[in-house]
């Protein structure tokens, strides 16, 4: 087994998660590398859509933000911002997508808007762009984040994306299309919802521990009864992995 | 004033203080040297639409020409934070409206089609509604189910750069397409910046690109270079360079200060700015061609 | 099923008794060997829906394969009247609901956005309405004023006609686009006959021009000559003289059936029909090339 | 002074209404000569839209239907019909319309429906097509027909386009953008509304009467109280609206 870093071990981890044929709502970074590493593995026929508008990108050099030319030239198909959210998106051919978020919460639920009070706010950030129509119309949905204590609160500043709500069976009532979260892969494992909708630790990376989740977690995390542990990563598919990312730009330690 | 003019006297046409202005654009093809003019003749209370503010409405509320933003995604793409526009939020100096995308751009469709509202379906993440009246609720008169409503955008003034038009102000654009068309529609008035000049009849020999007619265009400007440090498909890349350096100049207000100094008011106009980044920013963002198969129309 | 395969089995394997079917296509593009060949197969009780019937469904339904059509206008354009439409709707073979062709196209849309409806502005003509309860209304929560709503269609199959798509199903189209797009995004299953298929790398040279992705198709059928008597803008004509000659063959029962005979039930496929059309018929439909000037997407 | 058809005859009419700068939603036939006469003389700025979403056509032959290939060939612009019905359309940029029908009455309602019942129908004709929105929403429109009694009965059998329904104030309550009918170009004369929306006799060709012109109408039709005369068709004006249509395709007597 290769040393790998906390990027490459989650990258890696999200990509085993995505199945051929998935249609996949994708930003650039981790969720970028993890479909492409997927299609290069067991899920050749993953469909890519940018939320920029373009189907079946081609790039010819690592896309740096969503909306980087190298997307467009050679792709399948580019349409408007409207289309791609009304036509593809909130049509339900949406099966994957990814959300990033500065909290998530013990039901799922992600916060991209502000930390703190919405008017007078501790931190600004950008705000919910598409996630709040993702979280709701893709399939299923997964975050690639981090394990740290102040990014999994007990419940979120504000609700940008709706996981759970405060419970599976809210969103159920809510009458969203979208199955909402189905993983949250971190760098000590990965995060499940339970039958209740709250995210339980369901499996561990090569040496991480359930107590050093706990710590890192700000809700009485629980564990699922079968505890499983991660695949520590293959030779094949870090060799993959860093040929996407050669100048390591998102999969470096700090990335 | 003629429609194919200057952009300095298309800017002092069009836009007045208190306007509503979507200068369109995701990502590609944002008309940052109409901000730069913008700037450059003070104007002052502008309500600035845009799904992503960018550069171009951080500089614009940098140089004191925003009372309000709306938007829907407010970062610097791929970078981080739009620190200027924060600043003001956090002073209190700058009003906002914030959407998600969809509903951001739901709002100029609905404008662009001439409806009063557009339906969306529920997301079930409600918190901002509640800091938004604008998101109402409507009951499916079908299945009895509940939907989501935002209502009509319609600014004062639209700027949408594209890759050629004619003089006429028939537009053709190509690449990531964002919100362009829709923002056109939605406007009361219509400012167009186009790389190129191109005679009717290349529009003519390809009527499906043509995305905005020049019949509800008010003002053709010839900016070539007008997207940077956004692009033009096909005719200059992305200076990703830019964008991190903003970052830091947006840091700090001293620095910001002399940025809009060098770079805005101590320049005449986008020709000025583009011999002023020189001649290595120049090789960095050019792109080599690659062209289009062509459509066969035939002569029926 | 492969994805690229024969129209006859296309038709075998996606099309049944009783489907809603869009055929899509506003003057252009009309996939006439489709309907053919559904006559051919004897499908029954389908709900023919389209904004313009036009003379493909005029054959369907002489064909005896519907027992319902929607529709927006239900003429022979520039002809007059579809004559095997009326006959069956007079002699209480046929339902019919009707529509305008903005509510008709307004349905559609809203089945492509995944909206369980759209609105539409008041027309003050409140008769149509009277005769057909899916036109409902709702106030518009931010004037108070009404607005007309049509409930989404989504039609089991959709059958587009493209001028070209890869093996992928990925399609390209120009000229006039009717529905073309909103009735393959509203639909369940798509089908999709086109004039040429060609290598991805031609699709992947003008990603804007593809209109259709391949992800979203169900069959890709090579048909040339697809849409006689409608056209296929750049590669033949529209065939006027069988419009005309549609209106005496439709007003004569025994006629109409001879055709039927000759035409339909007595080939093959579309290369039989081609080829019985004659040498005259296809100089007469033939068109001189007229190129799009490409554009640069460049090597980014 | 020339011998001239009817058809000729009220397309030069109708060609007198339309102002320079106007957008016209023009079918085929004669409102499409009447805007190519108009573009010919006074009007050099209307812009044409085909409601298959063709925009400033340049065809190199006579249009026989709205979805002529002809009209795309050379075209400035062409889209969608959703687009052509949204953006154009109900957004209010058409200045203009022109509308066919087999009824037209008192108050201008037009009926392209069904002559008799609905349900079961003496003439089922083709229905609305654009006809519903295009009488709602552009500024004004216009028709032109033969003037025959069946053609003008005192209340349509089905009213496919508003014109002023029951009367001017009717049309205003409810709301509709546009300004209804303006003029009906006749063979005989011109009917345009008075101020209760009413359809009036205002003006006469050369030759025809207020009796006939009362004799072919199906309701007590009123003269206005100045009522004029039509300038006769110019050498001028027959010679550039022959040269549009040299088969006379349209503007034989039969036309």
């Amino acid at each position: 087994m290769d040393t790998f870093t906390a990027p490459e071990l989650m990258t890696i981890n999200a990509a085993r998660m995505l199945r051929d044929g998935d249609v996949v709502f994708v930003g650039v970074g981790l969720p970028n590398l993890a479909c492409n590493l997927a299609r290069r593995t067991h899920a050749p026929n993953l469909v890519m859509i940018y939320e920029s508008g373009v189907i079946g990108a081609q790039p010819a050099r690592l896309p740096l933000s969503i909306g980087d030319p190298s997307l467009v030239s050679g792709a399948l198909s580019v349409c408007s911002m409207y289309d791609i959210f009304a036509f593809y998106l909130q049509r339900g051919l949406i099966s994957v997508g990814f959300m990033g978020g500065a909290q998530i919460d013990r039901f799922g639920n992600v916060n991209a808007t502000v930390i703190g009070d919405y008017h007078k706010p501790k931190v600004r950030l950008p705000g919910s762009g598409g996630a709040m129509e993702i979280a709701a119309w893709a399939d299923r949905w997964f975050i690639i984040t981090p394990h740290q204590k102040r990014r999994f609160p007990e419940k979120v500043d504000f609700c940008t994306s709706a996981g759970f709500l405060s419970g599976r069976s809210q969103r159920t009532q809510s009458g969203v299309r979208g199955g909402g979260p189905q993983a949250v892969v971190t760098d000590l494992g990965i995060l499940e919802p339970d039958e209740t909708g709250e995210l339980v630790l369901t499996q561990l990376h090569p040496g991480a521990t359930a107590e050093q989740a706990q710590q890192n977690t700000g809700w009485a995390l629980r564990t699922a009864p079968q505890l499983k542990n991660t695949d520590p990563p293959t030779v094949e598919e870090l060799a993959l992995l860093r040929d996407l990312d050669p100048q390591r730009i998102y999969l470096s330690s700090a990335g | 004033m003629a429609k194919l003019t200057s952009l300095r006297e298309a800017v002092t046409s069009l836009i007045r203080d208190g306007d509503c202005v979507y200068a369109a654009g995701f990502t590609h093809l944002i008309p940052f040297a109409a901000g730069h003019e913008i700037i450059r003749q003070q104007r002052r209370n502008l309500i600035l639409a845009r799904a992503t503010p960018d550069l171009i409405y951080d500089q614009m509320i940098a140089g004191g020409c925003a009372r309000k933003v709306i938007f829907s995604y407010a970062g610097n793409p791929g970078v981080g934070l739009l620190k200027a526009m924060r600043a003001a939020i956090e002073a209190g100096r700058l009003e906002w409206e914030e959407y998600s995308h969809f509903s951001m751009i739901s709002r100029l469709t609905a404008g662009a089609a001439g409806l009063p509202f557009l339906p969306m379906n529920p997301t079930a993440a409600e918190d901002l509604a509640k800091v938004n009246p604008n998101f109402k609720r409507l009951t499916d008169p079908y299945s009895g189910r509940e939907v989501i409503t935002v209502p009509a955008l319609n600014p004062d003034v639209a700027i949408v750069h594209v890759q050629r038009a004619d003089a006429d102000g028939n537009c053709q654009l190509w690449g990531i397409l964002g919100e362009q068309r829709e923002a056109a529609f939605a406007a009361d008035r219509v400012l167009i910046t186009a790389e190129e000049i191109v005679d009717a009849a290349v529009i003519r020999s390809d009527p499906n690109r043509t995305l905005i007619p020049g019949f509800i265009v008010d003002a053709v400007c010839h900016v070539p270079h007008c997207a940077h440090p956004s692009y033009s498909q096909g005719y200059y890349d992305r200076d990703n360079t830019f964008y991190l350096e903003w970052d830091k100049i947006s840091s700090d207000p001293e620095r910001l200060k002399a940025w809009l100094d060098e770079w805005v008011y101590g320049l005449d106009d986008r020709e000025a700015y583009w011999q002023k980044l020189g001649p290595e920013t120049h090789r960095r963002l050019q792109v080599e061609p690659r062209w289009s198969e062509p459509v066969n129309y035939g002569k029926h």
